[in-house]
């Protein structure tokens, strides 16, 4: 069977990009981004970019490094505050923007991948989010009527993997990517590790194997802290 | 004299009732977990995928992979659960949230709330904000009363674009606490902060409201 | 705060059942069944109860006992072909049945679950299944709108939990199970075992605790199989 | 002479590709499994939530809670993952699967399925049969030519409900190998089974097909 292991970014991207895609990038923030897929996407150079994610990175690091080279067309995301470019870009008549709210979003990739074409939603009814799509009541309530979302290329980060493509997440690192990895015409995944088939709990495995078509192990993974919070140790004394 | 925003979320956490579910937003909202009354346990959602939200890490025990929907790093409990976003706003849209406290710029006296956007002024996007004042059963909305100008928040109809249409139970600000009547329309002023009077209220408010008093009780 | 744990099944139910009530029970054929709770159900003698549940169990075992108890006026299921007295009852004209394709079924539930009224699929256009349903075409292709599903009681089995009412299943016992927890008014779990609180994997629950409201050990789990199929072992020879 | 059952199935396994992930129905779709070529490795999922099922346990070994759609016995593999029916028929919905082989009762010339119902006869239910012909990429039928009354089942259009509308790829019998357009419409008869001939297939076919044979392979 052909392995679904390549051995860097680089590789697992070959002959999957081109000019004017959808590309759908998991993580919330910058916590459980692809960072390596991110960099190899900048190195590659592909332009008007649709992205899809909940957000676009800061300036500098993340999807923000596809900002600032010009690459990216049109964003669907829920919040894109982090980012002084994307506002100024957006101001400028440079970029375009759809808002969607995030669980609207979710569920449209959900949605996507499972191939429902359509749902309804009571989120944002009454609201600009609800302008131009069908409103609809059911049992005396209003809905608004969602499109499912899919994409071109989803590029995903997992902590581990298995040879057959099995992921498993870790902590709040794992937000939108299961979703992405099962939208993707071809889905691409980094992971902090490969494991050997048969050692991921079988009963915990996020992503099955069906739905990653290339991993590879991440060469950097700096995953940069956005807002460091922390509280004090308490002191000796308290002991 | 107003309540400060410590205050106002001080009041808040008295809407917290044991065993609840609770989804706190960013600003004002946050400090509540600071006054969660003694003997009330509440659970605390994060919309980016988790349920029982333990309080911000030590100082270098920050852990990139554990954040909140603020993007703010913070550490888990014994009780905790992961989950996706998907499965997070299946459980926020399918109102198995008791309660969300959430920050606004706008309500009106027919529950409306603006929380997301200044045309032209400010991109940022809405967030969770919209789902969960569609799906979470009680909103609970906490701001300033008046704007840095002076002008009034809590309003006939909100000029600013929604982030959800009847959606808010009730409103906390740092002049008192407001009902909100979302399905009949309607609001009644139920407290006064300390040392504020009624008429400093009604010169402040936008919205016409009823007062039924019980009792100005400072936080 | 108020326990989750309850002593036993009567006890988990009490206050609960009423005539003409609707039921979601988990399971798929004789695996992953709430036992005990079907059991106490049968012992409380409720009945015109609408049983939502992808099959109704065998003749004398699982959802079959309500049926000889007459206590079932209608089901919403997939599949019933392993059980005589039903397809009597049915061909008597004494049991409402209402067929739902399996993975409409599923997402019918989920769908009840996640606060979505009505979503679109493909599954069953043209069929029986799609007569009286709205039929819509997207991007070229038919699809027929299905229902969001809730009932007023949720009986669930799970593995493990915790006393938060944190779940997990075990292997293909999980199937229905998940979803119907999220999509009951009232959520009642038996579990194998109750473990203490934080010895559960946090990225491996598959229901978080906000969806259960009563658990309690089941005291038997006969665990029947309903289809025994076996190999041979390798001769001696053969190593 | 005509396919045996087992005949049937080897010849479906031919359809089987290195690396697809493959549903496989009740009936002689399960001894599919036995036919795998050498060199092709396949992914099988069961709709009751597996993916990389395994063979049935040794006596002594069957484990309750780890069965297949059709509720027998199985066991899983180092690849093997488990997840909810919502999950698993996402998997199917979603076009994830790669082929899925399934009986049939009644198939018509344009590609219809009828497999789940009897009217006034059987009681059983679709199960997930109408969720896989919607959902996955390829569908190939496998069954007996004729009924045991000898009446056809290869029809201008079924006479029985329908599982499934213009979904049949390819249908395999006893007597033969069929290519259906289920776009288009139309059966192109493509290889006939050992001591098989065109005439007697003719005659027991109730639908019109085209022959473009690709030669009669023994299977």
């Amino acid at each position: 069977m052909v392995s679904k292991v390549f051995k860097d970014s680089t590789s697992a991207l070959e002959g999957l990009l081109f000019d004017g895609m959808t590309i759908m990038a998991g993580g919330f923030g910058l916590c459980g981004i692809p960072e390596n897929l991110i960099a190899a996407i900048r190195e590659a150079g592909v332009r008007n970019l649709t992205v899809i994610s909940n957000n676009c990175g800061i300036d500098g690091f993340g999807l923000g490094v596809l900002l600032a080279g010009g690459q990216i067309k049109k964003m669907i995301s829920s919040y894109v505050g982090e980012n002084k470019l994307f506002e100024q870009l957006y101001l400028a008549g440079e970029l375009e923007l759809e808002f969607n709210p995030q669980g609207t979003l979710a569920e449209r990739i959900r949605a996507g991948g499972a191939g429902i074409p359509a749902f309804y939603t009571r989120t944002g009814v009454g609201t600009l989010v609800a302008e131009g799509k069908e409103v609809r009541n059911f049992d005396g309530e209003d809905y608004v009527m969602e499109r499912g979302l899919t994409a071109d290329l989803s590029i995903i980060k997992a902590w581990k993997a298995d040879a057959a493509g099995n992921l498993a997440y870790r902590k709040t690192a794992r937000n939108f990517n299961p979703m992405m990895a099962t939208a993707g015409k071809v889905t691409v995944v980094e992971v902090e590790s490969i494991v050997p088939t048969g050692s991921l709990d079988k009963d915990a495995i996020h992503t099955p194997g069906v739905y990653v078509d290339r991993l590879f192990v991440g060469a950097h993974f700096e995953k940069r802290i956005e807002q460091l919070t922390t509280r004090p140790r308490p002191t000796a004394a308290a002991h | 004299m107003a309540w400060t925003r410590d205050q106002i979320a001080a009041r808040a956490a008295r809407e917290l009732q044991d065993g609840f579910y609770v989804n706190l937003g960013i600003g004002i909202p946050t400090l509540v977990a600071n006054h969660i009354p003694p003997g009330v346990t509440v659970t605390l959602q994060s919309e980016n995928g988790m349920l029982g939200m333990g309080p911000f890490p030590y100082e270098g025990e920050a852990d990139p992979d554990l954040i909140n929907a603020g993007k703010q790093t913070i550490t888990e409990l014994d009780s905790s659960s992961y989950f996706s976003s998907a499965d997070s706003f299946a459980m926020i849209r399918g109102g198995h949230i008791n309660l969300s406290i959430l920050g606004g710029m706008q309500v009106s006296a027919s529950g409306d709330l603006a929380n997301w956007t200044v045309p032209g002024k400010m991109v940022k996007g809405m967030g969770g904000a919209m789902d969960l004042v569609a799906g979470v059963r009680r909103i609970v909305v906490v701001m300033e009363h008046v704007e840095k100008s002076g002008a009034p928040k809590l309003l006939p109809a909100c000029t600013l674009p929604l982030t959800g249409k009847g959606v808010v139970d009730l409103l906390i600000t740092d002049l008192g606490v407001f009902d909100i009547d979302r399905k009949g329309g309607g609001v009644t002023l139920r407290e006064l902060a300390a040392g504020v009077t009624l008429d400093e209220v009604k010169a402040k408010t936008g919205a016409s409201f009823k007062v039924a008093l019980q009792g100005a009780e400072a936080a």
